[in-house]
């Protein structure tokens, strides 16, 4: 278990950290890809199954996908895929980012008591359950997240239509 | 010592097996993995052989040609010297390619082929990974496959590539949808995301376990989730979902080769190229696989029981015989369709996916509902049936002609006078 | 079994991971993937939650991740037309060069 | 060879007002599975959709004319039949009835309808296989190409059978055909042409009314009649258009005027068009082939005077209604044995030079079937 473990979240971690650290946007995205699914690992050390396969579905089959399909609107489809652009505010940020990890989360995760086993040894983490929640108590989260994504849908294609264009279309 | 039961010999002989590790749990556990991953590996590759070869057979027939037929009798072992080439071949990768996605693609495409393999239950006990989102699961890895091709057609830096890429890009995602909505009905008729439910939820238990062999026959059968409208529709729209998300033809755009050569595969060569077709192969069988399960029934089919077993759910065939018997009808129909359809267009690709097979898969979805909870007699649905029948063929003769237009027409044509 | 420590450290790093990604970077999808990256660390700190908790059966922790993802993914939709409109006015994705509010 | 320079087209570059992407450029070919030969296209993309194509061949050109002209008249007649290697029957005709216009050489009456079946067979296989191809071009796996190619066959051998080839034929000379028909050839042939109807009808069957082949064909690639007019477009693709157009029925070369044939013409001048006009010129061509092989006389079949000979200084321009569209040779003789000008008017060439207008604002797919309906044989685009 602590091997999977080990292996998955180290997996994690620097997947991450190339992701947010390569040049090459595509390679960058790729390798974010890589740390979806090593999250989705983590998941289904924890019990959620579910989830994982949600994780992997909507990360690397939807957010992915459209990362890439922004990078190839907005770069040199053919050409060379690397950030041009310098980043000057570098150390600040990694100062910034370090401390807030140093100062805030570090130490308060490490100095509070936390269980070191969970309360039962395995959950049958059934989705018909999951289900059964979203449908009764959840009803008016589910709505209101059905309407989020509805407005999201419409919102991101309203966006990403030109101006010129729609007014076209008005016409035609 | 439990009754030898044919359809359950092997999943007996495991258990048989595992038993003399009793004492080694984590030994025993080990080889468990081993037994139900390595016969996967084993099997789909042997079954990807058969089929290339049933392929170029069949196109062969229907084309007026014999075929492969000079390796072996009637050439069987073509797939062996094509493997054998394959490997043998040099493996050229262009100089300016992005090396380790040109590397990584393919691999990435074959994991998730195989593993998908996992969730399908082959017999009854017999599941290499009975886990309670079988489906989902399907579909999540399944979505992987999408990323495997993008990265083999960003990689190769070739222009044709990156359009076939581009292209299986947008043709996999638009076609996710109607393939997971159809699915969607199925899940909601059976209320859980496990395929072995899914699958006994299609045979009628009660007939089995009768005395008569003729309604341990028909209980086999005529439960499946295609024989209602819903189930019906579904299968169909899944069915041609799924030759679009597999790039069958006549979907088949991101590797059209008039086209834009090979699309994604056309820079890769030997052992990478020989993977990716066998991926391809794999994720096949695989869709196939689970619109045998979905729809068809999964493993069940005409069948009796034994009659030295007491065992109720005893079957004479096994079931797997029928799983891959239907796997491989289904196969037969893609090879018979690549032979008869010319490719679509990618923009007609899309509006087919987005405003035929989309409402109807989600009008689909309320048939499914009503037929649910319309009246039955003694257990028959003879509302359901006919209603959901006729409101499925009125939303298809709907869809359809408001999709057509007067754009495409059969024309008369004049002579010069 | 490993402890919820474990976890939380390891989703500690990605959130720090995330943040120096917005932090440093100044591609605006580079800033997107950081969000994400936070995103994800945050819904690796519910399932652990929920796995250690009182009370496993309530699911409430799956059900927060599982709102949690839908909302991200909505993020990333209008987030990603947002680069692409704003792409198409500057020409560029640098976040740093997009400043017509500020003149 | 026209010494008019013609000024370059104005390229109507997609000027992107949404996403400003890249455009693509694609250089399909010289090796690309659909370019029916060495032949390439520079195709500009936008996304999917062409925004510039230009056309590039050149790369099987192999000095056609110029070693015509070092040759006597009738050392150049297997070379004809190099240009379009599907026709070489037809291109033997024309390069023939150019030499007797200028050589005032007469054709006895049972070469020339030997010359009419050859033809009509030409037009039948080189129909029957270019519907083949455009279908191979739409990714239909080749079924209906083979279909195609299985009837071809039977053409060929018919061939093989009067003039020892099958491609190559070589068989027309001047004022007539080479050697008669081999005994039982005719009755062989009236089998053939009898048996084509059902397989065009099967043909018909399997290709016109398929809802892919109808949306994939339909309204693409639009030939405009002016247009067509104006570049000097000829055979199925200028009639598809809707010109009534047929060098069978205005020049009334050989003896076309004995025979009862319609001209189909299309009415849009889109793939679908061009493709139907096919169709239905094969079933054309087999009734003239049945008139022909009902009423071909005995006799002579050639003059046997003009083998080598030296004709008078004169000019002349043969042409006749190649499958392809209008295939003429001019000559200048100077009174050696040997042409002093010999120029080719190659139908695939010229029709060739519409390919941009046709494919503009379509999809890459769309190029691909507009260059095969066009009908295009390399080796008479590049001579």
């Amino acid at each position: 278990m602590i091997i999977t473990f080990s292996i998955l979240s180290a997996i994690a971690v620097i997947s991450a950290l190339l992701a947010v650290r390569l040049r090459n946007l595509v390679h960058a995205t790729l390798t974010l890809m890589a740390f979806f699914v090593a999250l989705a690992g983590l998941f289904i050390l924890l019990m959620a199954e579910f989830l994982a396969a949600v994780q992997i579905l909507v990360y690397v089959g939807a957010v992915g996908i459209l990362i890439l399909f922004a990078i190839m609107l907005t770069q040199q489809v053919t050409g060379n895929v690397k950030e041009h652009i310098e980043a000057h505010g570098a150390l600040w940020g990694l100062a910034g980012a370090t401390a807030v990890l140093l100062t805030l989360l570090l130490p308060a995760i490490l100095k509070t008591a936390l269980p070191l086993q969970p309360v039962v040894e395995t959950i049958d983490p059934s989705v018909r359950a999951l289900g059964l929640n979203l449908m009764a108590p959840y009803t008016i989260a589910l709505q209101v997240i059905a309407l989020l994504l509805t407005a999201a849908l419409l919102g991101a294609v309203v966006i990403a239509i030109s101006p010129e264009k729609s007014e076209e279309e008005k016409k035609s | 010592m439990t009754p030898i039961n044919p359809d359950q010999l092997i999943v007996q002989l495991t258990q048989w097996a595992l038993s003399f590790l009793d004492s080694y749990p984590l030994v025993a556990v080990l080889v468990a993995i081993l037994l139900s991953t390595v016969p996967l590996i084993a099997v789909f590759p042997g079954c990807f052989a058969i089929t290339t070869w049933l392929e170029r057979k069949g196109l062969a027939r229907i084309q007026n040609r014999i075929g492969p037929n000079r390796t072996g009798p009637l050439g069987i072992l073509q797939p062996a010297a094509d493997g054998i080439k394959m490997l043998l071949k040099e493996d050229i990768v262009p100089k300016t390619s992005d090396r380790l996605a040109h590397f990584l693609a393919p691999v990435v495409l074959m994991v998730p082929a195989f593993t998908i393999l996992s969730v399908l239950p082959f017999n009854r006990n017999m599941i290499p990974a009975a886990v309670d989102t079988g489906v989902i699961l399907f579909f999540a890895l399944g979505s992987v496959s999408t990323l495997a091709v993008f990265m083999a057609g960003w990689s190769s830096r070739n222009k044709y590539s990156l359009l076939g890429g581009m292209r299986a890009i947008a043709q996999m995602v638009s076609y996710e949808l109607p393939l997971v909505l159809s699915g969607v009905t199925v899940i909601m008729m059976t209320g859980s995301l496990d395929t072995t439910k899914i699958v006994a939820q299609q045979q009628l238990s009660e007939w089995i376990q009768s005395s008569n062999a003729g309604l341990q026959c028909l209980g086999q059968i005529i439960g499946w989730n295609v024989f209602t409208p819903w189930g019906f529709a579904g299968f169909l729209i899944f069915f041609v979902a799924s030759l679009a998300e597999i790039n069958r033809c006549p979907f088949d755009l991101p590797e059209a080769d008039s086209e834009i050569v090979a699309g994604h595969l056309t820079e890769y060569s030997g052992f990478k190229y020989a993977l990716f077709f066998m991926s391809e192969y794999v994720s096949a069988f695989a869709i196939n696989g689970l619109s045998t399960t979905l729809f068809l029934g999964g493993w069940s089919g005409p069948n009796i029981r034994p009659p030295w077993s007491d065992d109720p759910n005893a079957l004479l065939i096994p079931g797997f015989v029928w799983f891959f018997a239907k796997m491989f009808a289904l196969m037969l129909v893609m090879i018979w369709i690549r032979g008869t359809l010319p490719r679509l267009r990618v923009d007609h690709l899309m509006g087919f996916a987005w405003k035929f097979l989309l409402p109807l898969a989600i009008m689909n979805i309320f048939v499914g509902g009503f037929y649910y909870y319309a009246p039955r007699w003694h257990g028959i649905p003879v509302v359901g049936w006919p209603i959901g029948f006729l409101v499925m063929y009125l939303s298809y003769e709907c869809i359809g002609r408001l999709n057509r237009g007067p754009k495409t027409a059969q024309r008369v044509y004049h002579y010069a006078s | 079994m490993v402890p919820l420590h474990y976890y939380l450290v390891v989703s500690a790093i990605l959130f720090f991971v995330g943040l120096l990604g917005v932090l440093t970077r100044r591609h605006a999808i580079i800033v997107l993937i950081g969000v994400e990256i936070m995103l994800n660390a945050a819904n690796l700190n519910f399932i652990a939650f929920w796995r250690f908790g009182p009370n496993p059966d309530l699911l409430l922790g799956q059900l927060f991740t599982l709102f949690s993802i839908a909302i991200a993914g909505a993020e990333a939709a209008v987030g990603l037309a947002l680069v692409i409109a704003v792409y198409r006015f500057y020409k560029t994705p640098d976040l740093e060069k997009m400043t017509s509010l500020h003149e | 060879m026209s010494t008019e320079t013609i000024a370059p087209r104005e390229y109507q570059i997609y000027s992107g007002d949404d996403l400003r992407t890249n455009v693509l450029e694609i250089s399909m070919g010289p090796q690309h599975p659909s370019t029916h030969g060495v032949f390439r296209m520079d195709v500009s993309l936008d996304g999917e959709t062409v925004v510039k194509l230009k056309p590039v061949f050149g790369y099987l050109h192999r000095n056609h004319e110029k070693i015509a002209e070092t040759t006597s008249y009738l050392g150049s007649m297997p070379y004809t039949d190099r240009l379009d290697y599907f026709c070489s029957m037809t291109n033997n005709w024309a390069y023939a009835l150019a030499v007797e216009k200028m050589a005032g050489l007469a054709v006895p009456e049972r070469a020339e309808y030997i010359r009419v079946i050859m033809a009509e067979l030409t037009r039948l296989q080189n129909h029957a296989s270019l519907v083949g191809f455009l279908t191979n071009d739409l990714g239909a796996s080749g079924t209906p190409l083979l279909y195609a190619i299985r009837e071809r066959e039977h053409i060929l051998d018919l061939f093989e059978w009067a003039s020892g080839a099958r491609m190559m034929c070589n068989y027309m000379r001047f004022g007539g055909v080479r050697n008669d028909l081999p005994s039982g050839w005719l009755a062989q042939c009236k089998k053939v042409v009898d048996d084509f109807p059902a397989f065009m009808d099967e043909f018909e069957t399997l290709l016109t009314g398929n809802e892919i082949i109808l949306s994939r064909c339909q309204n693409v690639g639009v030939l405009p009649r002016d247009l067509a007019i104006n570049a000097s477009i000829t055979g199925p693709c200028l009639r598809a258009s809707g010109v009534d157009y047929d060098l069978r029925k205005v020049d009334k070369y050989g003896i076309y005027d004995r025979f009862d044939f319609k001209v189909p013409l299309g009415s849009v001048g889109d793939c679908y068009d061009r493709f139907m006009i096919r169709l239905l010129e094969m079933r054309e061509s087999v009734k003239i082939l049945k008139q022909a092989l009902a009423t071909i006389p005995e006799g002579p079949v050639n003059d046997s005077k003009a083998r080598n000979f030296r004709p008078k200084p004169a000019e002349a321009y043969g042409r006749i209604e190649g499958p392809k569209g209008e295939l003429g040779f001019y000559l200048v003789s100077d009174g050696t044995p040997k042409p002093h000008r010999y120029h080719v008017r190659p139908p695939s060439f010229i029709n060739l030079t519409v390919l941009e207008d046709m494919c503009l604002g379509q999809k890459i797919a769309d190029a691909v079937i507009v260059l095969g309906s066009i009908d295009i044989v390399l080796g008479e685009v590049d001579r």
